[in-house]
Formats: structure tokens, sequence, C-alpha cells
């Protein structure tokens, strides 16, 4: 049995240590990250057997759960640190060749960091330390944000901290009202405890908390720092905020609301929000001539079906959610990467300067192509397999409300799969004016988008492959007696 | 022989052939065709037979399902007949173009997902074949670049509705079945309540319908049509655009079974009354908005909508001679629309892509086999006795008017004549009339365009005059759907209350034929002249632009052009338009100012705690 | 019976249609025209005796010039007579296409029709009333009777020279000869 | 409710109070001013506030320091520990957050020349 | 029997055609105050040109001709003439309907080789104007068939036989009407003779047409006129029980309409539209729905 204290301890150690490894050599230090994303993507899927028997719970300082500090690597947890070693690594590859200018080495603690708070996040049983991983991935990323240094960089990491920064003490006021109220900080403790309350002294903690942590998962009003820094930061950091920083926050909302307080009949608000912020994103994507801000708007539409997955809470609703996660950091993560390249070589960031990229850079264009069929949900790509599972269990409430709204979420798909066919025009079928040399990206830049192409295809081919993992991820945020029992014993 | 072979063959030869033309480019076109060829070739041998197989269990615990059986059989022959003809025909349309590896890959996907969708057992393989369908086309439709973009933008957009709302419909029908297995829900599905029949017959109804360009959801088509690369006109006009009708033929017929489907809804609101009543406004609209253009293309795009509305009135009443004629009708225009835009296709390859009707002309004595091509086309299309389409047509109007549908009926025969109007306009434009100076030297088709246009010249005339062949097979379909077996001869159907008889026709035409032959043949010879030499006055006509093209049927133009327009394209765009600005309008809402950041988000945290401290809702 | 007398016999219908059914086109080249709306219709009839206007020279197998002929007109009725099928009978109206009539010093009108086209009879006067038509028409019946009227052969056979007639007024011509040139045979049509 | 009462209330919560008038003072001010400086002090006083209210949860009157020793347990209640240790943790981060936001204005100034937030607003919609 | 119908009808057919020409000529002739050419007059036209050379402009020229006087023959041989009905149980009034349009069809083809803006112009006004007159027809023939429920054109006339004639029962009595309407449009004379205007566009599809082609052409005029007036008579006016009644009903119906194409003048084609698209289809259309009324 391996610990999955590493996943956190590996990255953590490293960033810190990298800098005395810069002194060493300048050379290895970009190096480094590709290491421990290798470690903890192995780790992951070594744990991912034994998650799937019983949740790991290990205990930092020996202490039991509900007093000491504790981890808790269920299937959710270690399906989120696989997902966020796999982009991690495939992102840190990509930097190889992508990041060239600036200061490198702080580039690559802050990316260690960023991760190394994500895994934290996710694996994390005590929601103090929540917030503690929360603001080391949040100050890590408003760091890479700005890390260009141009206008844009500044401006949009300054709008991103301020929010951040405003959210993080609403979720620290939040934290501090559960304590108050239970005296305790371990979550499945203050799950069990939470039904003593009274439902609306319970209920400003859970507002708050959630206001906290749905400014980094890109609910509708909370998410206006989000297309500013995807669009700004350097795309190799993109795919990541997109691919993982959003995903954890909407993994903390979810842990926060199906484990901690159970809150089922908030459901039916956030199916509601889940589809607004679907349709708003989708909608102001669809406006957008700047590839990285669609992009941007992008996520925060696939977030808002993510949250209408989620809110229809059954097993078969949180197994497509969660399915749609990974399919979304897939896909995301491997767009972002090829419009970095794509800006990189045009010099521009809106899709009128793309025009012959099929020629000029062949392989890039035909991975942003499987990208965007992969988000538009069309088959044989990862996001079909996600859409057809959250789309019949909605259907499956039978309920006229959910399919109205699933006929919503699915309009917001048309609107999508209109401007994502329309950068794919550009791409392919738009006479190149000027320079039409045949250039790709640089091998390290071509190795992740390879991999991210192979996997969106298997997955999407052979869902089987995590859908068991899937399942007992859905079964873990569903049953939260279970959740308890396996931490508290 | 497995129809995982089959499907095998198809996407592996579309795959191999654009290795191949990424490796080796000379033998990519051999391949390419001896591929589709031999596809053809083992869809023959698969005739008659039934069965069933999963060829793949890995799709959420959904076990997808290859079948095939009468109906099934009868469409992917279609399909790999045509679109082995259309990649013989590719040869040299493409040769000179850029990115023909692609052409050739997204040609053969399209073709191969076409298998697919066919012989799909369950939903979820149609479903992804029909997606694959989806894009690979559009991805051809882009192909010219240009206008093409907006005509696959709207392509895609409309079939991303379609199959949005065709993944609803199969949903709910998983939810509530817990199969997608067509042969088990044919069995569940018919004693479902109306409401939920209904209810699936909108939702999948939409999605065949875009897809066989019904009426109101036709907008795709024309551009579509038009601006894609006519070598792949034939595949996406002849089988591609007919997948809607094959939906139609399996929701209605397979799924809900004849006896549910025909007296869903109330008196004369019901379900298949108002699909005919849109395939009647469809023919005649279509048919009038194709009279008006003047664009080779277009005019054949339109042309399609409306004989899109023929199959569907065929079927929409469930009778055997209704849907056999609706169901040989998508082959005979397979045939023959396939056939005119080879034509097309081989007109614009030797004059430089012109495909404006006004500017060509008198192309039939450089170019005559294409002209036979584009003569014997619209024969079929008009369905002039002896050729298909008459057939096929004539089974549609004896449903119509002996089921009492005489305004069906009314439509259905204007549509026809209306077709004369442009079909006439058609050949006269390009082929008839005076040859303008520039094409004085144009050449003949290539041998590799005119094989495929005489194969399927050859083909209409056969199935004009022997229309027993396939009606034997349709008949088949048909009493599989539970329908009564029609009386068919070779020579056509027989039956009391009206007759068809193509030999007697046959017989007669040739005798009639022959007589005004040699009674021609009595007088003088009669002495060929240059075409110059018209009469003109007196006058010697000018070289050039003497070709009565240009409003061809201005008065009718002029009466019809202010009631028939594309209505409802134009209605699109303008969504498109409302669309963006609401978009734009709703971008508005990230300011760029920290300030309003901050105060959405109070807001929404005051908002939570405000309406709980009100109304309690959670 | 001889094969001569058959050949007559078999033509004789052909020779009977040639002489009842003159399909006229009327040239309105000058005031001579202005007979012509009286005979076709209800004062003189000319409908009884086979003869009606016709719209095309490709319709027609009579063709009348009535009046004046000028040298841009002329073009114009050559290629009249040339699209017209044989046999084809011509003839002229008025004394003007004879030798020019009151214009036989004009610089711009032709004054011997026949060079240019053979004539297969004239009406001489100015102008000639109606009736003259009629008679034209009966003594044209006579000539076909008697194979007589036989301008398109000698239009044929003599082809060169009334083409050198017509560029020598003309200069180059727009159209192609309607016959070869080279060929100098005598031929019946 | 009497003055006395009232008076009680005050005394019991003032931390309380006194907390959610800074998160609200903090609140206002980042939600009126433009100056971005302005703004941050704003944040920093909303975390000042955050951390207060963190420390008074934890808060029991008259309490001793949580230090582990026999004189200290007998003589008064302790405080809870484990809110200090929070707002410890807490303090930390806001002032990592304050640090990095103040130089990230210095940056935004030698970009735009302004600190007024109304101009900064190159990047919307 | 059937082998001697089958030559009997077209030449029966092509006779009566001929003598309708003729037959116009004359009654016009008298009509103007005219002595007319002797009623002959068409044979002799025909005999004229077959023996003259003619023109050919291709070969589609050739055949598009041909193909119209072919298929005009074929009719022939779908309509009964009396008990002269060689061919009418093979398709019924559908083959009859395309058939007819055929003709005007091939003489399109050809007349569009002729390359003469002319021959363009007046096929444009043919198909315009066969659009123009099969609007209401189509109306009318369904209305009969729908009425009878047969497609079979002898069933529809052995039950008026067995009943009373269309036109004068109550429910066809518009659709006959209607019919009379259209019969000139049908036949191709005045006010409809919009096609051929000799005096416009030089008699339209026909203006390169000489020698055996305008022969053909005029003998396809001819059986165009048997045709139109025998469907009438088959559907209205109850057809016949032998040949010389059923000419008999013919040569009525044809001098009717010879008399209105004395009396009218020649209409423009958006005028022919407008009259053709707005009375006889409205009264075709309520003659329909009078038959659609009983029917239920």
């Amino acid at each position: 049995m391996v610990n999955p204290v590493l996943l956190i301890a590996v990255p953590l150690g490293l960033a810190f240590a990298l800098p005395l490894f810069g002194l060493i050599s300048k050379r290895i230090v970009k190096y480094i990250p590709v290491v421990a994303f290798i470690f903890n993507f192995a780790l992951a899927l070594r744990l991912i057997p034994d998650v799937l028997k019983q949740a790991i719970v290990v205990e930092i300082g020996g202490f039991p759960p509900p007093f000491g500090i504790n981890l808790v690597a269920g299937p959710v947890g270690v399906l989120f640190s696989a997902l966020i070693a796999l982009a991690g690594l495939l992102v840190a590859v990509y930097a190889l060749a992508y990041i060239t200018e600036g200061p490198k080495e702080k580039y690559h603690m802050l990316y260690l960091l960023l991760l190394a708070g994500a895994t934290g996040v996710v694996l994390t049983g005590d929601i103090f330390n929540l917030f503690v991983f929360f603001e080391i991935l949040c100050i890590s990323s408003y760091a890479l944000v700005a890390y260009i240094g141009d206008r844009a960089g500044i401006e949009s990491a300054i709008k991103y901290l301020i929010q951040g920064a405003v959210g993080s003490s609403f979720l620290l006021i939040g934290i501090g009202l559960l304590y108050g109220l239970f005296g305790t900080l371990n979550m499945a403790d203050l799950a069990q405890q939470i039904e003593s309350a009274s439902s609306i002294s319970v209920f400003v903690p859970m507002v708050l908390i959630i206001t906290g942590l749905g400014v980094e998962a890109a609910i509708f009003p909370l998410n206006a720092w989000l297309p500013d820094a995807h669009s700004s930061a350097p795309s190799s950091i993109s795919a990541i905020l997109s691919g993982i920083a959003i995903e954890v926050g909407l993994y903390a909302v979810v842990r926060v609301l199906f484990t901690i307080f159970g809150a089922t009949n908030m459901f039916m608000f956030f199916a509601f929000l889940g589809v607004l912020t679907l349709l708003i994103g989708e909608m102001c994507a669809f406006a957008q001539n700047n590839i990285k801000r669609m992009l941007a708007y992008s996520s925060i539409g696939q977030m808002g079906l993510i949250v209408f997955a989620m809110a229809i809470a059954t097993s078969y609703a949180l197994t497509g959610g969660l399915f749609q996660l990974v399919s979304h950091t897939l896909g995301k993560g491997l767009l972002f990467l090829t419009a970095g390249y794509m800006i990189y070589r045009s010099g521009s960031m809106e899709i009128s300067a793309f025009e012959g990229m099929g020629k000029r850079m062949p392989l890039t264009s035909l991975a942003f192509t499987i990208g965007a069929f992969s988000l538009v949900g069309l088959p044989p790509f990862v996001g079909f397999p996600s859409k057809f599972l959250i789309v019949r269990a909605a259907l499956a409430k039978e309920e006229i409300l959910f399919t109205v709204l699933i006929g919503l979420v699915l309009l917001g798909t048309v609107i999508e799969g209109a401007y994502f066919f329309r950068v794919v025009q550009v791409l392919y079928f738009k006479k190149a004016n000027g320079n039409s040399e045949r250039k790709d990206a640089p091998v390290a830049g071509l190795i992740p988008m390879v991999v991210f192409v192979a996997f969106i295809l298997v997955m999407g081919i052979y869902p089987q492959l995590v859908i068991e993992v899937l399942n007992s991820a859905a079964s873990e945020l569903l049953h939260r007696m279970e959740y308890i029992r396996s931490v508290l014993g | 022989m497995s129809l995982e072979l089959l499907l095998i063959v198809a996407f592996g030869g579309a795959l191999l052939s654009y290795l191949f033309g990424k490796i080796c480019p000379q033998i990519r076109d051999p391949f390419a065709v001896i591929s589709s060829v031999a596809l053809a070739v083992m869809m023959a041998f698969l005739y008659g037979k039934t069965m069933e197989s999963p060829f793949y269990f890995g799709f959420l615990g959904l076990p997808l399902i290859l079948r095939t059986n009468m109906l099934a059989w009868f469409f992917a022959m279609a399909i790999s007949i045509l679109g082995a003809l259309s990649v013989i025909f590719s040869w040299d349309y493409v040769k000179d173009r850029e990115r023909t590896d692609f052409y050739y890959l997204m040609l053969l996907l399209a073709n191969a997902s076409m298998l697919g969708i066919v012989f799909a057992g369950d939903f979820v393989s149609f479903f992804v074949f029909w997606e694959i369908m989806s894009w690979s086309t559009f991805l051809l439709i882009s192909y010219n670049r240009g206008r093409a973009l907006g005509a696959g933008m709207k392509y895609i957009i409309m079939s991303i509705v379609g199959s949005v709302s065709m993944l609803i419909g199969m949903l709910s029908l998983y939810a509530i079945y817990g199969t997608l297995h067509i042969a088990t829900l044919s069995k569940l599905v018919p004693s479902a309540s109306s409401g939920y029949l209904l209810f699936l017959f909108i939702l999948f109804g939409i999605a065949f319908a875009i897809k066989n360009a019904l009426m109101p959801l036709h907008t795709w088509l024309p551009d579509a049509y038009a601006e894609s690369p006519t070598s792949f006109n034939g595949v996406l006009s002849g089988m591609l655009t007919r997948m809607g009708m094959y939906g139609f033929l399996l929701i209605i017929y397979v799924i809900v079974g004849a006896a549910r489907a025909l007296n869903l809804g109330p008196g004369i609101f019901k379900f298949n009354y108002i699909l005919a009543w849109l395939g009647a406004i469809t023919i005649v609209v279509s048919t009038f908005i194709a009279l008006l253009q003047n664009d080779a293309k277009q005019l054949l795009g339109w042309s399609a909508i409306g004989q899109g509305g023929y199959m569907i009135l065929g079927i929409a009443f469930g009778t055997s001679l209704g849907l056999a004629g609706g169901i040989f009708h998508t082959l005979n225009h397979a045939v023959y629309i396939v056939l005119l835009f080879m034509s097309v296709g081989a007109v614009q390859y030797r004059t430089g892509g012109q495909r404006d009707l006004d500017s060509l002309g008198g192309l039939i004595k450089r170019m005559p086999v294409s002209f036979i091509g584009a003569l014997l086309g619209i024969s079929g299309l008009i369905g002039i006795p002896l050729t298909n389409g008459f057939v096929s047509k004539w089974l549609i109007y004896k449903t119509l008017i002996l089921e009492g549908h005489p305004f069906l009926a009314f439509a259905a025969l204007i549509g026809t004549w209306g077709c004369i109007l442009y079909c006439y306009k058609f050949v006269h434009h390009i082929f008839l009339g005076q040859l303008p100076e520039k094409y004085k030297m144009v050449a003949r088709a290539p041998f590799s365009m005119q094989l495929p246009m005489i194969i399927l010249s050859l083909v209409i005339l056969l199935f004009g005059i022997l229309p027993g062949i396939p009606l034997k097979v349709i008949n088949t379909i048909g009493t599989s759907f539970g329908f009564q077996s029609l009386n068919v001869t070779t020579w056509g159907i027989a039956s009391e209350t009206g007759t068809l008889n193509t030999i007697n026709i046959f017989a007669a035409v040739v005798a009639a034929c022959v007589i005004v032959w040699l009674i021609f043949k009595a007088g003088p010879k009669a002495v060929p002249v240059a075409q110059e030499d018209t009469y003109a006055a007196g006058a010697a006509i000018p070289k050039d632009r003497y070709h009565y093209t240009v409003d061809f049927y201005n008065p009718l133009y002029r009466m019809i052009s202010p009631y028939f327009k594309d209505f409802i394209g134009g209605f699109c765009i303008k969504l498109a338009g409302w669309t963006q600005n609401v978009c734009h309008g709703i971008r508005q809402m990230y300011t760029g100012y920290i300030g309003h950041y901050v105060m959405y988000i109070v807001l929404f945290l005051a908002l939570l705690i405000f309406v709980q401290l009100k109304w309690s809702l959670w | 019976m001889d094969r001569n007398q058959i050949i007559k016999w078999l033509k004789a219908p052909a020779k009977m249609g040639h002489k009842y059914s003159l399909h006229a086109i009327y040239f309105c080249t000058g005031c001579g025209i202005i007979e012509v709306p009286p005979v076709i219709t209800a004062r003189w009839d000319a409908e009884r005796f086979g003869v009606i206007p016709v719209a095309t020279p490709r319709q027609a197998n009579l063709f009348l010039i009535t009046g004046y002929v000028s040298v841009k007109t002329l073009k114009a009725i050559i290629r009249t007579y040339e699209q017209m099928p044989s046999p084809k009978f011509t003839v002229g109206f008025g004394s003007c296409p004879i030798n020019g009539g009151m214009y036989w010093d004009s610089y711009n009108t032709i004054k011997r029709l026949d060079k240019y086209i053979p004539i297969d009879g004239w009406i001489a006067g100015c102008m000639p009333r109606p009736e003259a038509i009629f008679v034209a028409v009966t003594h044209l019946w006579t000539l076909i009777d008697k194979d007589m009227a036989d301008g398109y052969k000698r239009y044929r056979s003599n082809y060169h020279l009334y083409r050198a007639n017509q560029e020598q007024l003309f200069g180059e011509l727009e159209w192609p000869p309607l016959f070869p040139l080279e060929d100098q045979v005598e031929q019946i049509a | 409710m009497g003055i006395s009462n009232a008076f009680d209330f005050l005394q019991n919560h003032v931390y309380y109070i006194g907390s959610f008038g800074l998160i609200f003072i903090g609140l206002f001010i980042m939600l009126v001013k433009h100056n971005l400086i302005k703004v941050i002090i704003g944040l920093s006083i909303l975390e000042t506030g955050v951390n207060l209210f963190l420390v008074s949860v934890g808060y029991i009157s008259k309490g001793t320091a949580p230090i582990f020793s026999k004189s200290a347990m007998e003589a008064a209640p302790m405080v809870d520990p484990v809110p200090q240790a929070l707002v410890l943790t807490a303090i930390v981060i806001g002032v990592a957050v304050l640090a990095l936001a103040l130089s990230l204005a210095i940056r935004l100034y030698h970009h735009y020349g302004v600190l007024d937030l109304r101009r900064i607003k190159e990047l919307r919609w | 029997m059937r082998i001697v119908e089958v030559i009997l009808a077209p030449i029966l057919a092509l006779l009566i055609g001929m003598f309708f020409l003729g037959l116009a000529r004359k009654i016009m002739a008298r009509i103007h105050w005219r002595y007319g050419p002797p009623i002959t007059q068409p044979v002799i036209d025909v005999i004229r040109l077959f023996s003259q050379k003619s023109v050919s402009h291709g070969n589609m020229f050739t055949l598009g001709v041909l193909f119209s006087l072919a298929c005009s023959l074929v009719l022939i041989l779908f309509l009964p003439m009396g008990k002269i009905c060689p061919l009418s149980s093979s398709g019924g009034m559908l083959v009859i309907l395309y058939v007819m349009l055929l003709a005007p069809f091939g003489i399109a083809l050809s007349g569009g080789e002729a390359a003469n803006p002319n021959a363009s112009i007046g096929i444009s006004r043919k198909l315009t104007l066969a659009l123009g007159y099969e609007v209401p027809l189509l109306v009318i023939l369904l209305a009969v068939m729908t009425h009878y429920k047969t497609l079979s054109i002898v069933n529809i006339v052995s039950m008026q036989q067995n009943t009373s004639w269309a036109l004068t029962s109550l429910p066809l009595f518009l659709s006959g009407i209607a019919y009379i309407l259209i019969l000139p449009a049908i036949l191709g004379i005045r006010p409809f003779e919009i096609t051929q205007a000799a005096q416009e566009i030089s008699s339209g599809p026909m203006v390169e047409y000489g020698g055996s082609f305008l022969a053909l052409a005029t003998i396809q005029h001819g059986l165009n006129l048997f045709i139109g007036i025998a469907l009438f008579v088959n559907l209205f006016l109850g057809g016949a029980g032998n040949p010389p009644i059923f000419f008999l009903k013919m040569l009525v119906v044809f001098v009717l309409g010879l008399f209105i194409n004395a009396a009218l003048p020649r209409l423009r084609i958006e005028q022919a539209m407008r009259y053709l698209w707005r009375w006889p289809t409205l009264i075709a259309f309520i003659g329909m729905i009078i038959v659609l009324i009983i029917r239920r």
C-alpha cells in the first residue's frame, strides 16, 4: 500500500526544492514537473484498484479523524488526482518547449504548487485544509496568469485576484461559522452532525462556502474572472486553469453540497443555475472573435453542463457529470494547447488569423479539430459518451421539467457546435494569405497533443475504461453515509 | 459474409486510401475505386439474408448491434453502388485539386457511415454512424472554400439540431424501456401511450425531417448542394439526404408499427396527415422556388427538396401501394439526381467550374454523353413513362387518389408540372441553344465521368421498363412491415383500380417511334446546318450570347416570385442575426469593471440568503 | 411503264403540293407591301389559292420581294432566300426590283435583283394591283407544272457567280457559302 | 428588550459585531471605490474582519491561552486553540495575497499609468 | 381485334385531326367573310412540306419532333374512342396526363436546339401556358377520378354510360364548366395561341422548322386538337357507345371552340396565366370540394 500523501507531498516538496535544483543546473529545472507528475500519475493509477475496494484514509500525525487532519483517498479523490497528474504531466511536457521567456524557474515552481494545491483539495478530508490548498492553488494561479507580464496578463491577474480573494474570504467565514456550530473541521464529522443543527443556521455557512468555492468553479454570476484570466495566461496555464483549476473548484462545491450538507433540496436550484451558466457561457463564446476568450467562455458553458449533471443527483447523472468533467479536461486542455501554438504561429488571438492553419500546422489543426468535435459531443470522441450519460440521466427522471432543461442544455450544445465548427472551417477551408510555409509545433508540443488525442479517442470508443472508476466515484458522492463510515470507521 | 467485415472494408477503405494518398498517391485512386466496388459486390451477396449480431459490447454496457434485412439491404445496395459510381466519377474530377486525400477520406467515410446507419441494429450505433456522417459531410461541404463555408455552417448547425433532438428521443426510449435494441423496441413501443408516441415522432421527426429536408427544416440543403464539390453531390443528394427517409421508415413502420403510427392524433390532425401535408407543401413550394434559380446546382438542390416531399407523401398513408411508391421513389430519385449532378459535374469540369445557367449553352454538340445523361435524368425526374421516376410517381399518385386525398394528389401533380419547367430550363440553358465562343473547344467528359453516367442512364431505363425487378424487393419490405402484398409483375403492378403495364406502353412507344421515324425518313433528307444559320429576320446572328436564357420564364417569375421565396431560409438568417445580437447583449454583462464583478458575487450571496429567509425554499 | 413515268407519277402529289400550298414570306422592303394586306384578308382572300403568309423563311416556299431593294436590305434578302428550303420560288413585285424603278439613279438601291438571287417571276407596275398577285400565282402554277420555276436550281448551279456578285457589292460576306464554291458540277436538286 | 438586554447582547457579541462591521466596510470599499489601491485596502480590511471573526468563534470569555500547563487548566477554561491556528494560517495567506496584489498593482501602473479601475477595462465582454 | 384497333385508332385520329384543321381554317374564313381554302388544305400543306428539303440543327432537333409526335400517337391508344380503346387498361388517367405533357416537351427540346431566341421564347410561353392550364385541369381530373373512384378512363366512360353525363350531373357540373373554360388553352387556339404567335415571335418553337419537321409538327397539332377534345368528350359527355357518335360529339365541341377562337384576340402570356389561375381554377376547386362533400 502506497501512501496517498505522496501525491501532494512530492510536487509540493519538489516545488520548494526547485530553486535548489536551479542552482545546480538551469537546464534541468523544467524537467522537474515532468518527473513529478510521471510519479504522481503512476501512483494514482496504482492506487485505483485499491481505492475501488475501500477508501484509503490517511491520518496526518496519527490522530484519528475527528481530531487530526486526514486525507481521504476515495475513488473521487484518486480519479481527480489521476486526472490532475495526467493533465499536469502533459502540460509540463508541453511547457518544455513552450515556455521560453521570463523567469522560467518561477513558472515551474508555481506550476508545481498549483497542481499540488489542486491535488490537496481533492484528497483532503478536512475543510480548513481544503481552504488552505485552495489558496495555494489560487495564489499560484494568480501569479501564473500574470506570468507574461503584459497589459492583459496583469489586468486579468489583478481582477482574478480580487474576486478570488473575496471568494476565499466568504469561504473562510463559512468555515468559521461551521466550526462555531459544530466545533469540528473534519468533513465526515461535519456531515455526521449536520442534521443536528437548525436548517437556517446551516444554510448560511453553506451558501457562504458555495459562493466562495463557486468563484473558482465558474458558476454563473461568479465567473467574471474566468474569460479574462484564461485568455491572458500563457496557453499552457490556460489549459491547466480550464482543465484542472475550475474542475477542482467544482469538485469542492460538489463535495460540500453532497457530502457535508447533503443538500438535496438545493439541487433543483443548481440544475437551473447550471443550465443558465451553460447557456450564458455558450452564448458569450458564440459572440467571440478571440480564440482564447472563446475557449474560456466555452469552459463556463461546460461547467454549467457539469453542474446541471451533478444537480440531477442520480448515479447515472453523477457518472455522466464526472465523465463530462474528464472529457472536458481532455478536450479543453487539448484545445488550449493547440491554440497556444497556433497563436504563436499566427501572432494573433483573432480567429481570422488562423486562416490556412490546416496547411501550415496540419497536426496541430487536426488535434484542435478532434478536441472541438469531442467537446461538441460527436462520436467517436470522448465527449459523446459523457453527454450521452447526462442526457439519459436527465430523461430517466421522467419529469417534464428535466426534459425541458435537457432541451435547453442541448440547445447550448448546438451553439457550441456553431462556434467550434466555425473555427474548424477557418482552420481548413480558408486560404492562408501570406505565409503558408508548413511548420508544425515542436515535438515537445506535439507529444502532449497526441496523447490527449489518444485519450480522447480511446475513451470515446471504449468508455468502459473509466466507467468503473466513475461509477464508484459517483456512488461515493451520492452515498454520504458510506463516506462518513469509511472515514470515521 | 459478416456485416462487421463489410463495415471494416468500408471504414478501412476510407482510412487506407487516405494513407495511400500520403504514401504513394498513384495507387490511391485505384484503391478507392476497387474498395468501393468491392463493397458493392459484397453487398450484392447479402441479398435476402437476415441476420443480427452484436459487434461491440463496450459502449456503456450497451451492445452495439449490426443487423440486416431486406430494408437495410435495399438501402445499403443503393448506397454502395451510388457510392462506387461517385468514387469513379471523382477520379478525374478532383484530380487537379488540393487536398484530395482529405476529399477521398471524407467521401468514403460518409459512404461507410451511411452503411453503418442502415445496418445499425440499435440506436446507439445508429446515432454514432449518423454523427460520423454529419461531420464528414460537413467537412466535405466546406471543401470548396468561399461560399461553401456558410453552406457548411448551415448544414452542421441544422444537423446538430437534428441529432440533438434524436438524442433526446432515443434516450427517452432508453430511459423508459432500458434498451436501445431496435428489434426489442419494436415489440415494446407499440403499446406506449399516444402522447409518448407523439413525443417520439416529433423528436425523431425533427431529426429525419432535417436530413430529408422536409419543408420548414430544409434550409441547409440548397446551399449545401450548390457549394459542395459536385463529385460529392452524388453521395450527398442520392442517399445521404435520404437517410432521413430511412429514419422515417424505421421509426414509423419498424419501431412504432403501422397500426399505431397511422392512427395517432385527433381527426384531421393525425400525425401522418400532418406529415403528408408537410410533404405536399414541400413539393409545391420547393418546385416553384427551383423554377426561380439560376444556378444549376441550386436548382437541383431545390428539386431534391421537392422530391423528398414525394417520398414522404408516399409513405405517409401506410398503404402497401404508397409505401412501395415512397421507397421506390427514394431509389429512383437517388439514381437520377446522381446522374444529373454528374452531368453538371462533367460540364463544370470542362468549363472551369461554370454552373451559372445563364452563362452556358449549346454543350450538346461538345458533350453528348453528358447531355444524354442530363436528358434521361430529367426524364426520370419528371417521370416520363418508361423511365424509373414514372413508376414510383404513378404509385404515389394512385395512392393519394384512391385514399381520397385529391388535394394532396394535386400538390404532387402540380409539383411534377412545375418540375417540367425547371427541368427544361436546366437542359435548355446548359446543353441546348447557342454554344458560346469560349466553349467552342470544350472536350468531352473523360471516361471516368462518362462511365457512371452511362451506367446510371441504363439503370433509369431498366427500372422504367422493368419496374418489377426493384418492386419485388420493395414488396418484400412492405410485407415485412405487415402490409398486404402487392400484385407485382415484371412489367408493373396489376390491380382493379388501374393497372400499370409498362410493356404495353413500351411497345406502343417503340411502335409509334418506328412509325414516325419511317414517315420522317420518307421525306427528303434533312440538311444539317451550322448553328449560326438560324432565322434572325435576315440578319447574320451575333457570334455570342444569342441564347435566350436570362429570365427565361419571365412572366411566370413575375407572378410567382413575390409568393415563392425562401422565407424560411431568410428567417433562419434573421434568426442567426438575432442570436448574434442576443449573444452580444449578454456578454455586455462582463463589463470589465472589477466593482461590478465583486457586486455579482455579493449579490449572489445576498440573494440566496434573502430568498431563504423570505420564503424558506431550501 | 418506264422508270421516268413512275418517278413522274410519284412526284405528282409533291408537285400538286408545291402548287397549291404556296406559303409566302413577304419581304416588306418598300411601298409594295401595302398591297399585301388586302390580298390576304377578306377582300381578296389569297387563302383560297393556298397562299398564306408564314413567319419564317424555313416554313415558306414563296418569296415575294415587294418594292425597292436597298443595299442593306439585299443582305437580308439573300440570307432569307438561302434559308428557305427548296423547292422555293421568288417573285419580284413592282418595278423597283426589276430595274430600279423610280430609284434608278439612287446610289443606294439595287437596280437588278436577279443579279443576286434568282427570280422566277416578275410583277410589273408601280404599284401593281392585288389582282396582279393572283395572276402571278396562277402563272407560277403553270411554271411549276412545267418544271420551269427552277430558280433554286439555277442558284445552286451558278452559286459561284451569284456569290461573286454578292461579294462584289458587299465585300466579304458574314456568312459562309451555302454551297461549296469549288463544286462547279451541275446538279439537279 | 430593554436597554440592559441590548447592552448585554452588545457585550456578548461585540467581536462578532466588530468583525462583521469590518467585513461590510471592506466589501463596501471594494464595491464603491475606483482606485485600485483603495480596493486592495478594502480587501485587506475584509480579511482582517474575517480573521477577527475566526478568532472570536473560538474565544471564550475570560479564557486563558491554550497552553497546556497544570495551573492554566485549573484557573480558567482555555480558549479553543483550533481557530487561532486557523487564523494564523489565514493571516499568512492574506499577506501573500496582499503582497501579490500590490506587486500586480505596481505592474499595472507601469502599463496603464493610472490606477483608476474604470479606465482599466481592456479585457471585457 | 386488339391489333386492328391499335392500327385503326391512330389512323382515325390522324384523319380526324387533319379534318379538324381544315375545318378550322374553313370555318374561320367563313366567319371572316372569306371564301376560305378547300377543306383538304392542311393535307396539301403536309404533302408539300414532306416533299421539301429541310434543315436540321442537330440530332435533338430531329428527335424532339419525332418524340413529340410519337407521344401523341401513343396517347391516342390510351384514349377510348367509342368502343375503340386499344390500351386503355395499361395505365389509366395518369399515363394520359403524363403523355399529354410530353408532346410539348418534345417540341420544346427540339426547338431549344435551334439556338433561336424566338424558339426559346415560344417554348418558355408554351411551358408556362401548360403549367397555367394544368393547374385547373389537374383539379378537374382529380375531381373526376375521386368521384368515380377509379383511374381507368374506360371505367369512367362506362359509369357515365350507365347513369348520366358528368357534365349534366351535379357533382361534376362545375368541373365540366371549368374544363370548357380552359379548353382553348389545351387546344392552343385563340385566345391562347400565345406560343406560336406568328406575328410576334415568328411561330415560336417552330421557327426553324421546315419541310418534314413542320409537317410532323402540323400533324402533331392536329392530334393535339383531337386529344384535348376527346378527353373532354370522354370525361364529361359520357364518351360514346360507338365511334360515329363519339366523333359527332367531338365535332360539336370543336366547332363551339372555333367560335371562341374566331371571336377573341390573343392574350398576353401573363394575362392568360392570370385568367387560368383565377376563374377556371376557382371553379374547379369549388367543383372538387363539392365532389368531396358528396363523397363523404
